[in-house]
């Protein structure tokens, strides 16, 4: 099945393993994602005033080109678009849900972009994890040669797939859905409060030390329940928890580094895929000890 | 309002006319007409503006006292100056710099990052424009940069081609300069990040030039002189070299036989400014805007003859400066673009010169003379050319040929500049044919250089188009560019070499000015004209009438 | 009409309206234009540039190569009855009847200070110099401001994602007018950021071709010295000859 | 303790928040969900709830405190609201009052050049969207 794929600007740099390892193993569950031809960047934070409406051209512009990739024949999902990254999700959904449900919205939107053809509201956006829900978790099971026995994951949603309540993909308090994968895949899960709590998000661009406070917590809360790892979905989340723990180190030298996967990587981990797919050199924290101790890979 | 009702960019008399062309098109896909006799080139030639009786004239004073030149140069050269020698106020000094560079095209700002290069510190360096930095014939360069790299071209094989394309003419020494560095210009244009045009495989595209004889030519689409001048301008600014825009200099400072900087003038404000420097590079360009003989140009708003003329006086030589690069095609319809460069890579992919009946009359590998006199002919004398709804007379040049020969969207392709300029006058080259007639092209002399850029003055370098001696009679197509970059290099090395010899600076004075003046006088010349004019003069004659000059 | 015989007069004479400034007698249709407000009536088949000369003003500003290539002429201007403000190159729009409109002389943009040599092939290289690339909206004015027709909000995404093929394709036939920057709502200067992108391209995305490498250590290794030597030794006569006798490289 | 005056002025402020804010924001009840939820408040010089009550009361000297630039706009405090409010919305009204002045709270031109080798595009991007004007 081909379906239209928005990658987001992260996904073409710092973090391309998330791309590669996502468009391996959607390759091995028989999905195709056809990247959009032209896409702009969505803005990655949903503008939330109520009179903005230009910060909503960039998402609308690139549902547009997902009506001209179904006129094209070039998907077979002719309805849905699909993100990888949490925060492109959270706001190509609530632009879409916000001119599906203000029409004089859309009129204006599609009124300042004269020279694309108008946006129909009817493309929905979908994050991978509905996709793999979808798909099955046991399908993905099948799938696996690899199984991530005796690894202990901790998996760390984050807010966009959750919050607000309207966009989000689980249960905003106790969200389940990597939890059900990560099981799917082997490995023994440890659940814990903090996967939902913010790691700080753009305030890593002008106040690191807080950001590092707070990937300190979310990975100790973790770590004290015996994780190993930690699964992301985002590469907002993933740099905060990742590549801060240079920052956690400086305040707390204790901390014992943790490796920080996207859940993608972990499927193909799992799936057995070759060490290009997994893209590990652009994890900061070396997750490739732990995986060769525990046997999962070479 | 009444406007002339258009279909596709042309009249529609001239519609009718294009059938014609339309209707002997599929028979001249193959066919070409058979090159000129030797005397017929000669007779044709007379109909050349260059040896057309009437053109030129003998220069009355300076060093070239007795050569000849047209007579638009020659009027410049016998012009008084813009200021009264005397009336300059040299007790201070605005910039006291180590090189002064006039003239910021391809030419001066390669001499400034040379110069830089060579250790001269940025600071020490002055880069001064009559307009913007970048606002120069390079700028509009077209077709591509000449260098012998490939494994089966050799240095010589170029030499030999240019020396034979400037009717022998050339300085053996400075086109050796020329054609010896032009593969390193090549790699160090692609180390600055130049993008040049590559084959699908990653290779240089390497393409025929007029007048050679294997494929040299580098480009970059037909923007070839906008990404070389943008790209060495970038690192110009990233060195953070001092650059005046707006400041044309006006007249050399001497003392002695030695160039000691020169007066600018603020074009907005009027306030003029000495600069002081120990080297001197002139770097100005060309002459198109003297409109010489009354042609249209190709040729950038500023290029006026401003070098020459102030070099002249300060005693450097000129040489070649008797002919004038005229090229066949340069548009002619519709007026809004009456003069741009059609570059000549137009014919060697296919398009032919063809008349009002539609038929091809010349061979199109004539001789850039021969040819454009050939058009000259067909229009003026045969009578067979087509009249613009202005007045203008062309003939057509068949450009849907090209898509013909080349395959559809070769055009769009390979000639984006121009595509784009006739589809905003809503001609589409791919399908109709466009209106050329000669245009002024080229200043092929100009001030005598040696290898290094070097003038028979003492501190006063030249590279570009304002030399004379590489080109000879008549440049080739792609060493122009390669000319400014080769010898704005050199004049930056070695003026900076100079620099570190000649620690002192020279006295500023007008002494050279005030002689001039007074060889002016002796012969008899009245002062009815002044020099450097710096910028032509469009303003409606309506307008101009009734001006009143009180600010 | 008495014909003249001389065919350079003739030439000069057929030329003059773009040679010498346009004359009144020789106009048949004109239109009214709005120089900064100011109404003036000029010929018909103009372009802004040159209706601004004909109205009488020298210009010293916003004037340049005249023919589409460098970028000086950038002006802004309203047509007769429509609310769109409209960008292009003085130089190659023509003039129509009731237009409003101003040159914009210069654009106050900041061009970074680096040094290409320096710089690591990725993304960071756009984020570093012109961090303002993320404010981007993707409103698409640039694009519609660009005399050239090119995709600027494309390159200007591409550079966002550190892709310079695509920054160096879209923005090649950039001419750096400014206009794209001067209606830029994020500030963007889009055809700085586009220069930087191509350079990095040019540099590191496309190979240095081994025969010009091999060239270059040629002539400085003294190769083609004694060739040399010996070619520009000839005379006029034998030079004539070898030129006369060149094989041409077959198509 | 300093009396309080209500003015028209306040009442305007208030009014263009809730505007802005698409929210009715003298709907809270000052329960103090939000502050207890929220993530960055130990970094806050006022809390979210102390931020609510001072528009609900149309103070402008909101606008003088840290609060809302802290926000890290999780919504954490969005969907726990017991009166429906979104915090978050008000929060982003009040930094849209400060940079459609064309005030940037952070010179993104001024972050230090060895930041930007690491710092993914999602980061910078989003800072530009809520700190830039």
């Amino acid at each position: 099945m081909r379906i239209a794929y928005y990658p987001g600007c992260t996904l073409k740099t710092t973090a391309k393993n998330f791309e590669t390892s996502a468009i391996a193993i959607a390759q091995q569950l028989g999905v195709e994602f056809v990247e959009l031809p032209r896409w702009t960047c969505c803005g990655t934070v949903f503008s939330l005033t109520s009179d903005d409406l230009i910060h909503h051209v960039a998402p609308i512009r690139n549902l547009i080109r997902v009506q001209e990739m179904v006129k094209r024949k070039q998907v077979d999902d002719e309805k849905r678009i699909l993100t990888l990254c949490s925060m492109c999700f959270n706001t190509l959904k609530r632009s879409n849900l916000r001119v599906k449900e203000n029409i004089e919205d859309l009129k204006k939107i599609n009124n300042l972009m004269y020279l694309e053809e108008d946006y129909c509201a009817e493309i929905e956006v979908i994050h991978l994890l509905q996709l793999l829900k979808e798909i099955g978790f046991d399908k993905i099971k099948a799938k696996v040669k690899n199984p991530l026995n005796n690894l202990k994951v901790a998996p760390y949603y984050g807010c966009m797939i959750l919050r607000p309540l309207e966009v989000g993909i689980d249960d905003p308090e106790d969200p389940t859905i990597q939890r059900d994968l990560l099981e799917a895949l082997g490995a023994e899960v440890i659940d814990n409060p903090y996967k939902k709590v913010c790691c700080g998000s753009y305030q890593t661009v002008n106040n690191k030390e807080k950001v590092a406070e707070l990937a300190f917590d979310i990975l100790t809360h973790a770590q004290r329940e015996g994780a190993e790892a930690i699964t992301t979905c985002c590469p907002l989340c993933s740099f905060n928890l990742d590549f801060r723990q240079k920052e956690v180190l400086k305040k707390h030298p204790d901390f014992k580094q943790i490796p920080v996967f996207y859940i993608t990587q972990l499927i193909a981990v799992a799936f057995g895929l070759d060490n290009k797919t997994l893209g590990f050199d652009q994890n900061y924290v070396d997750p490739k000890l732990l995986l060769k101790n525990k046997g999962l890979i070479k | 309002m009444a406007e002339i009702k258009l279909i596709d960019g042309y009249p529609e008399y001239m519609r009718r006319l294009i059938e014609k062309v339309e209707k002997t098109r599929p028979k001249r896909v193959d066919y070409t007409p058979p090159p000129m006799s030797k005397q017929e080139q000669e007779e044709v030639l007379k109909l050349h503006p260059d040896y057309a009786p009437g053109g030129k004239r003998a220069i009355a004073v300076g060093p070239n006292k007795g050569d000849v030149g047209p007579n638009e140069v020659v009027d410049l050269l016998e012009a008084y100056p813009l200021i009264e020698p005397d009336e300059i106020d040299l007790s201070r000094v605005d910039y006291d710099t180590d090189i002064l560079i006039i003239g910021g095209g391809l030419a001066g700002t390669s001499a400034a990052l040379w110069a830089n290069n060579q250790g001269i510190a940025a600071d020490r360096i002055l880069l001064v424009n009559k307009l913007r930095h970048g606002d120069a014939n390079s700028i509009m360069a077209e077709g591509g940069t000449q260098a012998a790299d490939r494994e089966i071209d050799s240095v010589q094989r170029h030499y030999l081609d240019t020396i034979g394309g400037g009717h022998f003419a050339n300085k053996p020494e400075v086109v050796r300069a020329l054609v010896e560095d032009a593969p390193f210009i090549i790699k160090w244009l692609i180390e600055m990040g130049a993008i040049f045009d590559r084959e699908a495989n990653g290779e240089l595209v390497e393409k025929w030039g007029g007048g050679t004889s294997i494929k040299r030519m580098h480009s970059c689409r037909d923007y070839t002189g906008l990404e070389e001048l943008r790209v060495i301008r970038d690192e110009f600014r990233n060195r953070q070299i001092p650059c005046l825009e707006q400041f044309p200099a006006i007249e050399l400072f001497t003392e002695g036989n030695r160039v000691t900087g020169a007066i600018l003038w603020n074009l907005e404000t009027g306030e003029y400014k000495i600069v002081r420097a120990k080297a001197t590079i002139l770097a100005t360009g060309g002459f198109g805007r003297l409109h010489i003989r009354g042609f249209p140009t190709t040729n950038h708003y500023g290029a006026t003859f401003d070098g020459p003329v102030i070099a002249y006086r300060a005693g450097a030589k000129l040489r070649d400066t008797d002919t004038v690069q005229y090229h066949p095609t340069g548009a002619a319809y519709p007026i809004q673009i009456v003069g741009y460069l059609l570059t000549e890579k137009l014919r060697s992919s296919g398009a032919q010169p063809v008349n009002v009946d539609g038929e091809a009359f010349v061979f199109p590998l004539e001789p850039r003379d021969v040819e454009a006199a050939s058009f000259i002919r067909e229009c003026y004398v045969r009578n067979k050319g087509i009249t613009t709804p202005t007045g203008l007379r062309g003939i057509w040049l068949d450009t849907p040929l090209i898509d013909i020969k080349n395959g559809k969207g070769y055009i769009a392709k390979a000639f984006p500049a121009m595509n784009r300029l006739f589809k905003r006058h809503g001609i589409d080259m791919a399908k109709d044919p466009v209106l050329v007639f000669p245009t002024l092209h080229y200043q092929n002399g100009g001030v005598e250089t040696d290898p290094w850029g070097r003038t028979n003055v003492e501190g006063l370098w030249v590279a570009g188009e304002v030399s004379g001696g590489v080109h000879g009679k008549n440049r080739l197509m792609g060493n122009s560019t390669l000319d400014c970059l080769v010898f704005g290099r050199r004049s930056g090395i070695n003026a900076a070499e100079y620099v570190k010899t000649h620690t002192t600076a020279g006295n500023i004075t007008l002494e050279h000015v005030k002689k001039y003046i007074d060889m002016l006088k002796q012969a008899g010349i009245k002062p009815e004209r002044r020099a450097p004019i710096l910028l032509p003069d469009y303003r409606g004659r309506a307008a101009l009438a009734r001006m009143i000059d009180i600010f | 009409m008495e014909e003249k015989n001389n065919i350079m007069e003739r030439i000069a004479e057929a030329n003059r309206p773009v040679t010498t400034g346009v004359d009144e007698k020789d106009i048949k249709d004109w239109v009214t234009i709005y120089i900064m407000g100011k109404g003036y009536r000029v010929p018909a088949d103009l372009t802004i540039l040159t209706a601004i000369e004909y109205a009488g003003y020298r210009l010293l500003r916003s004037v340049g190569c005249r023919q589409g290539h460098c970028g000086a002429c950038a002006t802004v201007f309203r047509r007769a009855g429509e609310y769109k403000l409209q960008a292009d190159l003085a130089c190659q729009t023509r003039v129509e009847d009731g237009m409003y409109l101003v040159q914009i002389p210069f654009s106050p943009a900041e061009k970074a200070i680096y040094d290409i040599s320096k710089e690591p092939y990725d993304a960071s290289v756009f984020m570093k110099y012109y961090p303002e690339v993320a404010r981007c909206v993707s409103c698409n004015t640039c694009t519609k401001s660009c005399p050239q027709d090119l995709e600027v909000m494309d390159y200007v995404q591409a550079a966002i994602r550190g892709d310079f093929e695509l920054v160096a394709d879209n923005s090649f036939d950039c001419i750096q007018c400014g206009l794209c920057a001067i209606r830029c709502p994020a500030e963007i200067v889009q055809y700085h950021v586009a220069q930087l992108g191509r350079r990095m391209y040019g540099r590191y995305g496309l190979s240095m071709p081994e025969h010009l490498k091999k060239r270059v250590e040629e002539i400085e290794q003294g190769k083609f010295k004694e060739a040399m030597d010996n070619i520009t030794s000839k005379s006029r006569e034998e030079l004539e000859k070898m030129y006369a006798e060149r094989q041409r490289e077959p198509d | 303790m300093k009396k309080l005056i209500i003015t028209s002025e306040n009442v305007k402020f208030l009014q263009k928040i809730n505007e802005l804010a698409d929210q009715d924001i003298t709907l809270c009840e000052q329960c103090g969900t939000c502050s207890a939820s929220c993530p960055m408040v130990a970094e806050m010089d006022i809390t979210p709830s102390q931020l609510m009550r001072m528009v609900q009361l149309g103070l402008k000297e909101v606008m003088e405190t840290k609060a809302m630039w802290v926000c890290a706009s999780c919504y954490t405090c969005t969907v726990r609201c017991p009166r429906g409010l979104d915090v978050a919305k008000v929060a982003e009204a009040l930094r849209q009052v400060y940079l459609r002045k064309a005030l940037d709270y952070i010179e993104i031109k001024k972050i230090p050049k060895y930041e930007f080798v690491s710092l993914p595009q999602i980061a910078i991007v989003s800072a530009c969207r809520k700190f830039t004007g």
